[in-house]
Parts: C-alpha cells; structure tokens; sequence
C-alpha cells in the first residue's frame, strides 16, 4: 500500500466559535484518498440497494438512508481509532459501516434475519458494534446525546484517553436534553463531542423554521464550535482530529457538519415537498463528497478513470453478494422474542406461577 | 360521505376549528407539511399559521406551552407525531395536564386534546410501537379513549376538543385508511361510552383500537363454529363504560379483553381487576386477557407478528373459555 | 396620595446581552416609595409568620420562603398591569402577594384550609390567582417554564397587548426544557419575559457548580438578557418595563435579577451548610431590599423612623389578624377530595358501576 | 448493629462501592449534602467526586448519562432526588434503559439502579406525593423493587447494584427513619422474593412499602378479633413472585391487596389480573384491592388522610372477606 504523503487543502474555512480553528491543509496519503473513495462508494450502493430492497417490501417500517453525508462517516473514522465512541440516531448504516461492521450483518439487519448485527430484532435504526465502541442506532431523536455523554463520562471515569462522538441532526439540536447533556459535559470536562449532521432539513421543516440560530456551532453558547464542510472529507478528518485533542485537553465542543441528504428524510417521504430538486440536484453537481475524492484521485494520479469504474463494479458485486446471502439467512426463531428483554431470561414467563424454575441466584 | 379515517379525524378537527375559534394545532410537521399521517392535511392554508403551529422537535416545551396556552382558554390541539415521542412530555401531561385543575382547586381548567398514532405497526420497531395508554392510565385528572373507525374518530376527535377535560386520543398507525361512509350531519361520540360492535349471548369480548378488527376476524370463524359472541369495543379508556361492559357480562357470564397493550399494567390488568371488582359474582368464569408478549416490539417481521394477538388465538381463548 | 414625581438612580448599572441596557434613571413617586416600603415588609412578615406557623406544625411539608428577594416580586408589579401574567416556581407566597392575593388565602392555604386561595388542596407551592393572570405556584423546576411561554402564545394568539413573566431559578436554569421552549418562543416572537431569580444557589447547589456559564442573563445565547440588580426594586422596575416594551415588539428576553434568599431552601435545609452565616449577614447588611427603600424614604422626608415602626407594627398586626381568622378557618370537606379531578364531577367515582348517574353531556 | 433505613441504604451503597470500582453515584445534591435524604452521606469524600456527582437539576440528561455510562460497563446508581422528578427522564427510562439489550440483541446490558424516595408523606403536595411504580410498570425490561425496613432495604440495595438489568428501587419518604437491628455479615436480598412478615392461615394480605405498617396495625386488631391474616411484603413490583403468592392463596383461598399506588393501572390491578389468571380456582371470594383514591394527593393533611389506605379500613376488608 502506498503511504506517501499528500497534503490537501478543504475548499472552504473552518468557521470557529471560542477557539483557534485547525489549519486547512489536511495530511492523507495515497493510499487514505484511495480508500475513501473506495468506501464511500461502497457506502452509497449499500444505500442505493437498501432502497430498492425497501421497495420490493424486503426491508419494512422505517429505513432513513445516508447517502449524501458520506464523508462525515468516512471523514470522522480517519480522524479517530475504535476505541473512541460514537453513537448516532436512526440514520445509522454507514457509521456502522465506518466502524466495521459488514454488509452481511447490515443486510441482514434490514431484512429481519438473524445474522443482522442486532439478530433481527433493532432492525434499521438500531444498528450496534460493542467491540468498535458503536453504540447505536437511536430511534428518538435526541436522545442519543445524554448517552453520548455518559459514555464519555466512562471513558474519564476508565482514564482511557478516548473520546465521544454523539452525532445528531439540525432537527435535533432543538431538543432540551442537549443542552442538558451539554452543561454536564462542560462542568465534568467530559471528552464528548457533539456533531451536528446539519443536512439542513430535520424531515419536512427547514432548519430556520425550526431553529431560531441556526447556527449549531454556536449553539453551546459558552462551549466551543466549529463549523465544517461536511460534504469534505478532509475537512471533516481534521475537524474530527482538532476536536478530539481539544476534548481530551478541555472538554467538549460542537462540530457542526455542513451536509446534504439526498433522499427523503426516510422511505415514505419522496423528499421533494419541502426543497426544491433544483436544490438537490445543485449540491450533488457542486459538493458531491464522493465526486470530490474522485477528482483528486484524478488529479494525484492515483488511478484512472477506468480503475475506478472496475472498482465501482466490484462494488456493486460485493453489495449484490451480500444481499443474496443474507436472503438465505433464516428469519429469528420465536424463542427469540423473549431473549434479551432481561438478562437472566426471566422476564414475561417469569410471570407465570412456575416462576421459581427461572430463578437467578445472583453473583 | 365516504372518507379515510385520517380524513374523518381531519374533518373533525377542521369543523371544531370552524365553530371555535379557540382551538388551534400544534405539533411537528402540522403546517405545511400536513401531518405525517395527514390530520392535518390543508389546515395550515385555511387557518393560517397562528393556528396551525409547526413545532420544532420538542416534545416536552410544546406540551408545556399548549398545556400553559390552555390555561388561559385556548383549545390546543397537540399532535404527538408518533405518540411514543410524548414520553418526553410526560411530566408536562402528568404533572400539569392532569393535575393542575385540582392544585388550583378548580381555577384553572386544562382543555387540550393530545392525540396521536400508537400502537405496533408494520416493523416500525421499539420505540415507534408503544402503547402509551398503559404508561397514562395512572395519570389523574386527564380522559383517554382510543378510535377505531373512522365514524368515532370524527366523532370523538370532536368530543375531546370540546371536552374541559385534558383527553387523550388514541390512533392507531395501521387504521389511518380504513374507509368509512359516515353521517353528513354534524354529530359527536360520547367520550365515555363503549360502543357495541357485535351484540351476542355466548361471550363478552372486549377490545379497542385495531385489535377490534383482529377481534372480528376471529368472531366470523367463531359463528362458523356456532359461537354467538358479543363484541365491545371499549373506546373509553380512562373511565371504563362499566355501564356497558357490567350489562353484557350479566348477560353472557363470560369475559375475554383482547388488548394491543402490555400485559404487565396494561388497560386489561385495569379492566380484569374493575371487573372482578363489580361483577364477579356474574362471571361463570375467570376473566381471560389476551395481550401483548411483555417485551420491546422487535422489528423482525416474525417476531413481530407473535407479539401481538392473533385471530386465532383469540378463537382458541373463546373455545376454551365456552366450554 | 402623593404622586410627586421623584427620580431614584439605581445603584448598579445594567449589563446588557444583545441589547442596550435602560437608563439607571427611575420615575417613581413619593407614594410609590411609600407602597414599596409597606409591601414590602409585609412580605417579609408573613413570609416571618409562616416560619413560625412551620414550627408549630400548622404549615407542613414543602414550604419555600421568598425572604430577601422582595424586591423582585414588587418591581415586577411596578412596571406591569394585571393583564400581564405571571407564572413562578414554589417560592410562591410573595408574587401571589403582589398580584393582590390576601394574607386571608395564603395562611388558609398554608394550613390546608377551605378558605385558602386552591382550597387547601394546592399548598405552599401552589398559589393561583386566575383574575389577576396569576397563573401559580409549581413544584417541578423549570417545568413552569413552557407553560409560561403558552401563556405567552395566548395573549400574543388573542391580540393582548400583553405579556409573560416566566420566572425561575439559578438551578431551574439549566433544566433543558427552557431552552426549548425559548427557541420556540424567539421562533413565534412570543411576549415571553424570561425571569431567571438567581440566588445563587439551587438548594445546596452553589450556581458556578450547577452551571458552567453562570451569566443566565446571557444563556439565552441568541435571545436578548439583562442582568439586573434584584435587591434593587427600582431597578427590577426598569428592567421589568424595559422588558415588557422589548417584548411586545420584539419578542423573548431574558432578565437575571440579582438576588439572595435569606432563609434555607425550604423549611427543612438550615441553609448554612452550604454557604456561611458571613455571607448571609453581609448581604443583609449591605443589600437588604426593604433597608434600601426604607433609606430612600427616609432621605426624600416621606416618613419618620417612627412613622416606619408604626407601619410595621400594623403590618404585623394585620399578618395576626389573618393567621387567627384563618386558624378558624375549616378544613376542607372529605367530598372536596373528588371534585376538580375532573371538570364534570365524574372521575373516581365513575369507575363503579353506577357510571351512568354521572354521566356527563357535553355541551 | 442497629441502623435507621436511610443508613442500611447508605452501608448497602457503601459495601458495594467498596466492592467494585465501577459502581458510582449521580443525582442533585448527592455529594457535597449528602443527598436529600442523607443516603449518600460521606461517600463524596470518601470516595471522591469522580464516583460520587453532583448533578445540576437535569433528570433526563443525567439519567440518560447513567444509561450511557451503564453501557460501558460501568454500574451507576442513580438517585432521583424525589422519584417524582424522574418523570422528565421517562423516555430515557422507558427507551433506552428498558429496551437497549433488546433492541441491541443483547450485545449491550444496563446495569444501572435507579432510586430515590417516592410515596405520599407528610402534606408534600401533589408533584412530590407520587408513586411512579404505576407508570413505570409497563416499561419492559426492566425490574421494580420497593424496600420497606432497614433489613431488605440494605439487601436490596446490594442485589439492585449487583444485577446486570436495570432495577428501579423504590423507597418511601416517610420510612427513612425505620430502626431495626440487622445482621453484621454481608447478605443480599434476592431481587425476586417476597417478603412472609406473618404467616397465618385465614386470608393473604398482599402488601408493599408504607402499606406494610398499615397493614401490620390492621392485622394486630385483627388478630385480637380472632382473624389470622398472612402477610406478605411482596417487594419485587416486576415481576411478581407468583410462586411465594400462589402458596399463599393455595393456603388461604382469600386474597386482600394493599397498596398506596392509584387505583387505576396500578400494581394493585395487575396483581389482581395475575391472581386471577393463575390462581382463580383456589379463591373462594373475589380479590379485593385497596388503593389510594384516584386523585392528584391533596396538601390538606385531611384530605391528604382520606386518599390512602388506613388501617381501619383493612379491618373491614378483611371482615368482609372473611365472612
Ligand atoms: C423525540 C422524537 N420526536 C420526533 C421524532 C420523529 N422524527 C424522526 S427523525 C425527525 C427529524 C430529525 O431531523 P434531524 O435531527 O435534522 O436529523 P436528520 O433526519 O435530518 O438526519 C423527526 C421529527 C422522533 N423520532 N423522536
Ligand atoms: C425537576 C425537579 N428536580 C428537582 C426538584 C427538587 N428541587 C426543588 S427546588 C430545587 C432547587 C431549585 O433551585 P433554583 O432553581 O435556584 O430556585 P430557588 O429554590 O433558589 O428559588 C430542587 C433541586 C424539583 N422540585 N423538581
Ligand atoms: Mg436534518
Ligand atoms: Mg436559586
């Protein structure tokens, strides 16, 4: 693999709140702009597939697709190691797969089997990775963040010099147990870090008819900020670096990551009610974060435009392969709905008057 | 007229709305966007947007401000987008929606509606499946009753709106579009009766919301087999039509509640225990609950279908029960 | 009555966020002077009383005395109309006071009596007076907030030429439920005055170990805030006035009054554990907010040290005159446990089978 | 040694403190004060304000940083300063403490405990009077425990800490002050049990919490009057010890529930709804349940006495039961 150095410059500033914003040239190698691409390309055909499997009813209830944001995932894990946490909300598929998670688990997740990383039973918004400290997949917007903190509460607690990142949308930064979670973290000087996905849109309401100050890097007020090109993955990656260092120095800070989603908010909303495809098709024209990377993968020479479209088509094979085998995979067993609801087993059977047999005898 | 349940509920709202200009909606995604199950479809046009209020996502302060605005004599209307995101209202439903009224002694009335779609779905998972009337029931001073056509969801939409009392209104995710031909003529549901679905002789079978209709699936097979069954559909959650049910029991000496809820201090645990209270001495046997599986709504399809009742475990139960 | 107009400079000035701070100069009258002393101190009294009363178990449970923040809830009414509404935590006696409530109704409610302002049934915590928009009285921290903004919405919805005081404390301050319903408030350009009593602790919570950003004026980050000195009420006047004109053209503001309650938390925190018997005695020495109009009065010849003394000892005559007739006051009925539960009478009772007889028509 | 309950609990924390390293302490005014009750009295120095935090007046975010923390590994006890506060963090008790094992598929557990005092006391008012065991009861996947002397109070406290599922631990405002003498070694109490505090032959008084005091007066004149009630303490809320109950009502055939929770969707109804379904052929009359008037608690000290359950009135109910 080939290491040398390259710098990158982010297209656009940092914009700081309360702190020195990092420098724009970005360290990478070939190598890192190579897998990039590569992952974010596979990223977006695993969104790309997840639509279409949501159509032929493979995958039901809610599925919230991420396409569009993908350097924030891509930007973030170059930026950190598995043993700093993240959590997120529903729009979950790519972080699990920027922390190793497999198509196979997400597949199979998507479709109810019990290979899915959270056996069938979390299903899109629940996706899990303990060993990669991923901890979910949030069905209620906001919520994730006092969690966020807690974690990385533990992590001060547990002297690892790791930190947290609690990510959530602009629709969320309304939410009171933010700031909440927030003054905590300030106080205790907890390495959290909140990041802000702002793709602009919390469903049908546009971010200043939510938001009186929709400028989310400022939003902790008294707790620094930095506004960053989410659609750059060099930006994001050392975004990701300086906040890590300041939340280990001094505690938390806000990364607000300029973002777009491409599709609707989740599979019922067709997405185009509330912004104009106009606007949707100028931000992939103009700030594709994956048309980005190609180019530079260009211009550095790394690869040719038909390596890359090879590499698209394995891809695309790798993705097809990984949905048939999880088609096979079996659905859970009944005995399943009961697992996992207590730890010990007992639970709704231990409502029955033969109780006694599942006792636990305590450590 | 015919229409959809979500219209029926709409033209409820739109009619209170025309005749009070007291009443005004708030929640996510109310205004312009309609609604996310479209109660609010057009609202926002007609009445502009000091009437029709888009939120920004904050369950607890919204409750608190349409609880506060109540105070005053508005009759806010608020939307819970899914009722299970109220969970973070719930001290401002609790606390001041439902006790307020009396820690004032009496100066100050609180007539909200809050409403919204509960129950399991199709695969929504966990938090997106709950039925909240087991989490509220306790909660003092507030009305619940749950519709399940699209006539009482007109009906009580209007009831609740006009009522002093806070009410909760259930909805039910997989009932939006059930379709309905309901009277032209203005009418409203009384928020306190139960409404007889199928009168019989041989068993009282109680329910409410969608699971009414997994009721009646089982009540064809169960004529098939020679059974007469009585169906109510409870509708009141919070006070039980004890009226109603007491009669039929007298009459069929036989209960089974058939509720989406959890077992564990769900409404049925309520109603086994008001009945066994009131009318024990009419039953020929014990009350017979069938309800949800005790656990998170997994969002396997499978799993999923065996956490709620069946249509056929309901034959079995009556079966058992008739014998 | 003597409304000679007099000019009284406050004795600090303002600290302004996002806003320019009113001139320290305030209109008064000689009478006014004169109100403020005698209001005053009869607050101070009862307040007295009802520690008594506490003692001798005639006032049990929760009881929050507002002993040193008198100034607060009298310059308040100074610059407002009972049009404007009010809305408070449990520290309660005093604005109930000031919005024209009796010392009849607040002993009776104090001592769980039929006669008290919520029939015995609310207690100290929850004075209401619904003619003058007092809208009470509540024992959740920070959860009067979002009801003081409805409230807000009401009058802005109605065309009321009318506001809000929302009013809280230093530890309510970072409940997160405020800052949703600010940002709701600032979104709605809602007549919402945002009344943060800061007196410096949250029961044995000192402000700088609850909050990280102590300046609660400023918390409001993009909404606009006033620091005020809350021992001063001709200062709490301004700035109440101030904020009413703000608010009614501009929408939300913040306004943090300096302050400091003389007694524990409640009846049950000796109040000294957490802070030393110095710091009581000096603020009491040197800010005392009776002291200080008394002073005024004194200098602007409005009365003589005798004429003072002879006005309190008719204030405490008239507090003794109330605790008797309320002492002869009865206990509520056993039928008042099942009324107000519901607005129609029925409720408990309608679980037993005789529903029917109490049913209710709706109109 | 002999101890007052506010300190068993103290000396339960203490021991398990001592024990594990992971097991720490949040809440408002729990360190520096000592908390609100004194329960925490001296762990903040002793064991720092890394394990032991004092929290700003946040009960959603800092329940939900337990949770987080729970996640990790790490055993956090959280205290509500009154239980009734815990309502601004049921969506993290409910979502995320009760259902994150399931929906995780087991990958991730909770072992957090959540307490703090609940209950009607002396004229609190009608926020700080509650018994949050009826909302909570529905939540799966967690556990209830209410402790009601110094000896289960400790024990429990151990067992809550220990057990790798979340456990909400109920204690009562008006038994901190509870003397009793307890054992020098170490024990724990088991999470699931009842609790027999009198064994007798004629009927079985389900009871827990405060309610046991009451039920304990009642039974003293019940007894003189010639009745020989059987009392259990059923302290595990969820799930029920069905087995210790089921003996019980095998033996007595009469079954008298006590309890201090409203009456509508309260343990009281469920426990009914249990009995009735699996132990209906051994009663010879209906359960009857006594429980706190369906009401917002009123300051009154009179009206305050008429809402719960007194101790004449399990007299009568057990007269007539046992007719
Ligand atoms: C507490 C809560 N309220 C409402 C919802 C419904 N809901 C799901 S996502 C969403 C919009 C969130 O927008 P944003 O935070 O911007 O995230 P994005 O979807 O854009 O990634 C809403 C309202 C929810 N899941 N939880
Ligand atoms: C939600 C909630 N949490 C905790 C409490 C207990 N409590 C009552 S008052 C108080 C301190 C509040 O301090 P502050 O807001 O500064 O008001 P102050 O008492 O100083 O007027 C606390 C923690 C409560 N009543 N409600
Ligand atoms: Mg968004
Ligand atoms: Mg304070």
């Amino acid at each position: 693999t080939d290491t040398t150095p390259i710098t990158i410059e982010t297209s656009l500033p940092f914009t700081a709140h309360l702190c020195d914003p990092p420098s724009r040239s970005v360290e990478s190698s070939s190598q890192e702009l190579l897998d990039f691409f590569r992952t974010m390309a596979l990223m977006r055909r695993m969104e790309i597939a997840a639509d279409s499997l949501y159509k032929a009813k493979l995958i039901r209830g809610f599925c919230h697709l991420y396409d569009g944001q993908e350097a924030v995932a891509i930007g973030m894990e170059a930026a950190i190691t598995k043993k700093d946490a993240i959590i997120t909300a529903y729009r979950d598929h790519c972080i699990f797969l920027g922390r190793g998670g497999s198509l196979h688990e997400v597949f199979s997740e998507l479709m109810g089997r019990q290979a899915g990383c959270s056996k069938g039973k979390g299903g899109s918004m629940h996706f899990y990775k303990k060993e990669s400290s991923f901890y979910g997949g949030h069905g209620i917007v906001g919520a994730q963040v006092p969690l966020g903190c807690g974690i990385a509460f533990a992590q001060k607690y547990n002297k690892e010099e790791a930190v947290t990142f609690a990510m959530y949308g602009d629709g969320a930064a309304n939410q009171g147990q933010l700031f909440e979670a927030l003054n905590i973290s300030a106080l205790w000087d907890l390495p959290a870090i909140l990041v802000c996905e702002n793709n602009h849109y919390g469903m049908g309401t546009a971010e200043w008819r939510a938001a009186k100050s929709p400028s989310y890097y400022k939003r902790g007020d008294y707790v620094p900020g930095l506004k960053v090109d989410g659609m750059d993955a060099f930006a994001v990656k050392q975004a990701c670096k300086f906040a890590k260092d300041h939340a280990l120095e001094k505690g938390p800070i806000i990364l607000e990551m300029d973002t777009y989603r491409y599709h609707g908010h989740s599979m019922s909303d067709p997405g185009s009610t509330y912004r104009t495809r106009d606007e949707i098709s100028g931000v992939r024209q103009e700030r594709d974060p994956i048309e980005r990377i190609k180019k530079l993968v260009l211009s550095h020479d790394l690869a040719t435009e038909k390596e890359l479209k090879d590499m698209e088509k394995e891809i695309r094979k790798e993705v097809d392969d990984a949905i048939a085998k999880a088609k096979d995979c079996p659905m859970p067993e009944p005995s399943e709905l009961f697992t996992n609801v207590y730890v010990k087993g007992f639970g709704t059977e231990s409502f029955g008057p033969d109780r006694k047999e599942v006792k636990a005898a305590l450590p | 007229h015919e229409l959809l349940l979500f219209e029926a509920l709409q033209e409820g709202l739109e009619e209170e709305m025309d005749r009070d200009a007291n009443v005004c909606v708030m929640g996510e995604d109310v205004g312009h966007y309609g609604g996310s199950y479209k109660v609010t479809k057009g609202l926002a046009d007609k009445f502009g947007d000091l009437r029709v209020l888009d939120t920004p996502i904050c369950e607890n302060a919204f409750t608190g401000m349409g609880i506060g605005a109540a105070m005053t004599g508005l009759r806010p209307v608020i939307e819970g987008m899914n009722m299970g995101f109220l969970l973070l209202a719930f001290n401002q439903i609790s606390n001041n929606c439902g006790m307020l009224h009396y820690t004032s002694g009496g100066q100050f009335t609180i007539p909200v509606v809050i409403r919204g779609p509960g129950g399991v779905g199709r695969q929504l998972g966990a938090e997106h499946s709950q039925r909240l009337e087991s989490y509220f029931q306790s909660i003092p001073g507030i009305q619940m009753v749950a519709c399940s056509t699209p006539y009482n969801a007109k009906g009580l939409m209007k009831a609740a709106i006009r009522s002093e009392n806070p009410v909760i209104l259930f909805e039910h995710v997989l009932l939006y579009n059930l379709k309905e031909k309901i009277p032209d003529e203005e009418y409203i549901c009384n928020l306190e009766e139960a409404e007889m679905v199928r009168p019989g002789e041989h068993i009282t079978i109680l329910t409410y919301s969608r699971m009414r209709y997994h009721v009646m699936q089982a009540a064809k097979t169960l004529v098939n087999k020679g059974y007469d069954p009585e169906v109510i559909d409870i509708r009141s959650l919070k006070p039980f039509d004890l009226h109603t049910i007491g009669n039929s029991v007298k009459k069929t000496h036989r209960v089974l509640i058939v509720e989406e809820c959890m077992r564990t201090g769900g409404i049925g645990a309520s109603l086994t225990a008001a009945i066994n209270e009131n009318f024990h001495d009419y039953l020929d046997a014990p009350v017979v609950c069938l309800s949800s599986q005790d656990v998170p709504t997994p969002y396997a399809g499978t799993l999923e279908e065996w956490t709620v009742v069946q249509p056929a475990q309901i034959v079995t139960a009556v079966e058992q029960l008739c014998q």
